[in-house]
């Protein structure tokens, strides 16, 4: 494992910065929260997106994917989570995408894959529950056996992109108790099935989702993905690549609330000097990038485990996402310090990271969460 | 002692006979509280008649003279008021700047003329007062302040702008540091001195905050004229003035974070079960968590048990010690760490900004959060705070 | 319960601090340590605090104490902390003497509590063993009936001043599994009862203490502290009381070794500029002065509430030991840091602070086990 | 390529063929390895044999240049040979300052002369230096330094005192940083120069640490007489070269904290349970202990991670990217978070001094803890480490 950019990735981050820099700096972000549209991104941008190859990445050719990996979409991640771009790679290409790649049926990829790739269909999962936390197999949705498939009945909270998404990917229990980690089955829903409805929810970081009910769903054997009874392991697969994801856009926004603060220090005058003279204000400073420094290189050491399917893989995703969600909480609360006052105003943007900062912590387990699941890994 | 005895009964039986029932037992933190004015609308139309009934005795500033309205009693006596009160759950019939701020500033440094004018106003809760020290751009550093008064006779023509003035959109007057002389050095040169908000030429804007509400505004002044009359003690001489203020404040928020800890406590267990469950002995479920519950509540209890020290001290006749100069700073981060940490027990449910899906205690914590992030901003901030601790209290070298 | 020195204890303090400076220099605890005494203390400087009335406050008027409180013996605890002074006020009047005092019978009162009083007797109690950790109940010492009586056979560990001892209180298991509350007895020992061995010990803070090897020694049924089989409860009150005094003394320490700091940050230069002149220096200096006032109050209300018996005194008693053993850590940790290299070098007395500090942490359960304590205690 | 795997054969059979075989196998860290000088006593007999026969081939010091007993080795080929070494768990033959400190100096800045006179004698193991930086009472400021070097002819003569000298009770030769211009500004009229301790007026004194040992000695010169031959660089240049060598020092610093890490981690866990015990489902039983070892581990692992990072940026060709900056601080940081963790695993058992009552290990871990507080002292303290980085790299203002 190298934990070095190969010039391939190096383009493509400048690639995907720039892009950044021109089509999307935050102050889109903020029209968007502004304008309440509860899909919460640009469809146009994300087909522009496409076009460009990077909603495929992660996907084989004959799907229209790029057949790269992670280690390629992290970059591209990274760089569209400095400005805070709300585009749906985390529910369509890391949750939904990765799901039916990992688990799907041929015709299951074939009907939804070449989609998804081109930037044309949503595809989301529905993991968690009201009482679920991070508890993956926490699934009270229920799964009956009815006329050679399932009737799916239950409540899914924070749905990533559910108010545009066109199919779910639902995790149910077939059999088993809550807390199984057996008889979880995941069911491929279309949005239009008889007994769904989709309320769009609001969240503190303006990122679309959504509450799903399902009220006696029915849909055939082959809505399965995976097998039967199984998806808990698919999901923790699944949720260990969007963490790894997720942790790379992390990485990016932290960054970028850094640099914000950096040049706050460097052109805010209190007493008489640049507040960045301060000494109290420099060490602090430097804590905040040594976190930034370690976090980038378990993102890196991340998904580069993943893509090579290395044994430790499941280790480093919480290593990483430990990390990145103490770091970047430290970075944006330092932020909003030193910006003093206008720091806590809606004006500014550093809010806004730090709003980020707090809803991606607590996306797919917090910084406790995996320190346990770190070592529970490791035997202690 | 007779005579205090005496005053407990009498003032018991007539807060007894005089309190609106409806009121009886209603919890008004200061933020929630009867804060008078103009503008003001009660919640309960019988607050109105109460405040009067107050006013009429004295007992909305029970310690200031009664010539300007007050209850002209002591300090005994005014322990033993507060304390019938709370023993017969009567709420607080006015609160506000006036009463904490500009009140006993004008006590202290007005003259008879503006004492007349305004402390009997302030006991009526007739005009709401908002302070405005602090300037875009000043920031900590509120001496670099630049509105100017320039003067023009009998009066000064203002302009400028003030921000993080509280409620000044409620506000009927202002109480404000503005620079009456550029040239002279930072601290000289600047005054202080009282704005009708009505006069021509003031406007208000308020800020939305990341947390969604507008706690505070901008504040502007365009050529409005003051008479000199206004001026509180020197013209040139409004730091001294300020800092009294300043010191004032730092202590009232101090007490807020302070005694609001208890309250909540036993909730946080509890709520903590709610989310993450119990173990087979009814212990928190995740260990973590419990730890870091263990580690606030301790910390809360320690400052509380600081608080209280401080507090014995003084009613054992001892000057304040130095414990009470980190209060400001330790309640705040404090206030900090509970807010955070009930984001961490609450997890994915703490994410809400509005319904659907979220319930209103979890919309509150995660505003709250978001709010608790001014607190070592605002008033000091934190770095200042211990500025001053190093240089006053440890006497560490500039 | 009102957190202020009465006039009586300011006395006390002044008294026992004016005492310290003449007599108990850190330069005399210096001494005893290069002696290699395994005493470690001096028994005249013990007889002069005896006579001066304070190795009698906590005892009763008929036993020839001055039957005053915990409040009181804090003020000198504190006094003597602040110099290391390292007369055995921990194992006699604390452990020792509270274990008579609460748990003895009237016999064994008169018997011992007057000597240890006057400064004549040492009693220590001998709790702790290999594998006990913080745990009271952990006993594994055996109490067999033999002979009307009992035969103890086991290894306790870290005793404190066992080389002085003039008697051991021994927990010892009479019935029950290794970690049960019940079943534990304490049994009063002599120091020259057959089958008894002393081993020194020492330890890195220098403060005397000893293995004690019990090869089936003999004692009476009237050997036996309280009731047989009950010294589980009896050991938690003894402890509680034991750890309040300790926090006193833990304060002393952690306040001189602050004061120790304060005054280099005064008179060091470097670049150019006294190093208390750094702000990020400052910073850290006040957050220590912060966490010393907050031990502080922590310790006067633990003291109080257990001369009131307050029900909650053993819940302030792990407030003030979790704070404490915490606090004095970081104020020696930063003592060392800010005096730079010669904070490293055993010529300067700020690293006996740091060692007195991780002792005191590690003595009665450190800042971990209080802090679980108190969570307990508190229902959650 | 070809050449490589060639040498590869060809030097694995030297090794196999040379080393030993008592040796092989031996751990032997940088601290208890072969040192080497005249007051060397060897642990095992053979580690003399060892040395001279790698010093004959020019391991001891593979890419120096062979003219100066080096290898003329290139980096690839250095690579392979250290691959070689470990595969065949070969000890190394020499360490020490000569090698990693004076040497690459003297080639940087020495004359033909001065590299003819010393790095044969190093690469030799013949001769053992020792380090004369700092003084009492300069600290951080290495600057402030003091040790007067008086203009005499052909020759200095110093007086003065060094503090942090390690090993210099066991070392033959010194390099040091004298003032040859005492009204020059601070770092300049500072010169390099080399001593030889047995020079009359030259001693040293141990200095007794509070962890119990003396790996530093205060070392005195009393009127000793040095040749302006010994000079490095120019005169009053010395500030140079002693920038150069310390930047070395701490990376080293950082790699010998960085790569022991991984070594240890097992044994934490293991150690942890032996000491507090394991829960049912063989978790370690105390869940503090456990989320505070899992949070070391953590950063222990994000740690290395960034080191390696670090090297395949600079393996692909990369110049040194800001991340290796931290590397002292943070390293030292975590050694020390690691040896209070242990501490607090041992619990009661990590309050030894000496035996009896203790295991030697739980001694170590005592001695350890106390030894690793000066990490984030020696070398440059972690506050002048946070002061470069904020300066350097992050480019905040002074």
């Amino acid at each position: 494992m190298q934990l070095v950019l190969s010039e391939d990735q190096e383009l493509i981050a400048k690639t995907a910065a720039d892009f950044a820099a021109e089509h999307s700096p935050v102050s889109r972000f903020r029209e968007l929260r502004d304008a309440g549209d509860p899909i919460g991104y640009s469809p146009k941008l994300w087909k522009e997106m496409a076009d460009l190859g990077w909603v495929g990445i992660p996907f084989p050719e004959e799907y229209g994917g790029a057949d790269l990996g992670l280690s390629e979409l992290a970059v591209v991640l990274e760089a569209l989570g400095r400005s805070l771009a709300p585009e749906p790679f985390l529910s369509t290409v890391l949750l939904g995408g990765q799901a039916l790649l990992l688990g799907g049926s041929d015709a299951q990829k074939k009907d939804w894959l070449p989609g998804i790739a081109a930037g044309e269909k949503i595809v989301t999962v529905a993991y968690q529950e009201a009482t679920s936390r991070f508890d993956l197999h926490a699934v009270e949705t229920r799964a009956e056996a009815a006329d050679g498939g399932y009737r799916l009945s239950g409540e899914k909270i924070q749905v990533l992109d559910a108010p545009s998404a066109d199919a779910f990917l639902v995790s149910a229990r077939i059999s088993g108790e809550a807390r199984d980690a057996a008889g979880i089955g995941l069911f491929l829903v279309p949005k239009d099935a008889a007994g769904i409805t989709v309320v769009p929810q609001t969240r503190v970081d303006h990122r679309a989702a959504g509450l799903l009910r399902l009220d006696g769903v029915v849909v055939p054997a082959d809505a399965v993905v995976g097998e039967p009874g199984e998806a808990g392991a698919l999901l923790e697969r699944v949720v260990d690549r969007a963490t790894a994801g997720l942790c790379a856009e992390m990485l990016g926004g932290m960054c970028q609330a850094f640099d914000l603060t950096l040049t706050h220090l460097k052109e805010r005058e209190q007493f008489g000097s640049l507040i960045g003279s301060f000494q109290a204000l420099k060490h602090r400073a430097v804590d905040v990038f040594t976190e930034l420094e370690l976090a980038r290189s378990t993102v890196m050491a991340a998904v580069r485990a993943l893509d090579a399917d290395a044994p430790d893989a499941s280790s480093l995703v919480s290593v990483a996402k430990a990390r990145c969600s103490d770091a970047y909480v430290l970075a944006t609360n330092e932020g909003v310090q030193m910006f003093g006052g206008v720091g806590m105003t809606d004006e500014y943007d550093i809010g806004f990271y730090m709003k980020r900062a707090r809803a991606a912590e607590l996306t797919f387990g917090d910084a406790a969460f995996h320190r346990d699941r770190f070592a529970r890994l490791a035997g202690y | 002692m007779a005579d205090l005895s005496k005053y407990r009964s009498e003032i018991g039986s007539w807060l007894e006979a005089n309190c609106p029932s409806d009121l009886l037992g209603l919890s008004m933190t200061a933020i929630e509280g009867p804060w008078g004015g103009k503008k003001w609308v009660p919640d309960y139309d019988s607050q109105r008649a109460w405040l009067e009934r107050c006013a009429d005795k004295g007992l909305t500033a029970p310690t200031w003279p009664t010539e300007y309205g007050g209850g002209g009693l002591d300090k005994a006596e005014a322990k033993v008021l507060s304390q019938e009160m709370r023993r017969l759950r009567v709420p607080p019939p006015l609160i506000g700047f006036g009463l904490t701020m500009i009140g006993p500033t004008l006590l202290q440094f007005g003259t008879e003329e503006q004492k007349r004018e305004h402390l009997p106003r302030i006991t009526r809760g007739e005009i709401r007062w908002c302070q405005g020290y602090s300037e875009p751009g000043a920031g900590s550093d509120l001496a670099a302040l630049q509105t100017r008064a320039v003067d023009d006779g009998d009066a000064f023509v203002i302009s400028g702008t003030k921000v993080w003035t509280s409620y000044a959109d409620k506000a009927d007057w202002i109480f404000a540091l503005v620079r009456t002389d550029p040239d002279a050095k930072k601290q000289e040169g600047i005054t202080f001195i009282l704005i009708d908000m009505d006069d021509p030429g003031v406007s208000v804007s308020p800020i939305l905050l990341i947390s969604g509400s507008s706690p505070f505004c901008e504040t502007h002044f365009e050529d409005v004229r003051v008479p000199k009359s206004n001026v509180i003690a020197q013209i040139n001489g409004g730091w001294t003035v300020a800092k009294a203020l300043l010191g004032h404040e730092r202590s009232m928020i101090a007490e807020t974070f302070g005694t609001g800890a208890g309250q909540r406590r036993q909730t946080m267990a509890d709520r903590a079960k709610g989310y993450v469950g119990a173990d087979a002995e009814g212990r928190l479920a995740d260990p973590a968590l419990r730890e870091r519950l263990a580690q606030l509540e301790l910390d809360t209890r320690a400052f509380s048990l600081t608080v209280q020290r401080s507090t014995d001290a003084a009613k054992a006749g001892h000057n304040p010690g130095p414990e009470s100069s980190i209060f400001k700073m330790y309640g705040t981060e404090l206030n900090q760490r509970r807010q955070e940490l009930l984001v961490s027990m609450l997890g994915p449910n703490a994410l809400g900004w509005e319904g659907p899906g979220f319930e209103e205690a979890e919309l509150s914590v995660t505003r709250d959060w978001l709010r608790s992030r001014g607190n070592t901003i605002e008033g000091g901030t934190s770095e200042v705070q211990r500025n001053i601790v190093a240089k006053r209290v440890l006497g560490l070298p500039d």
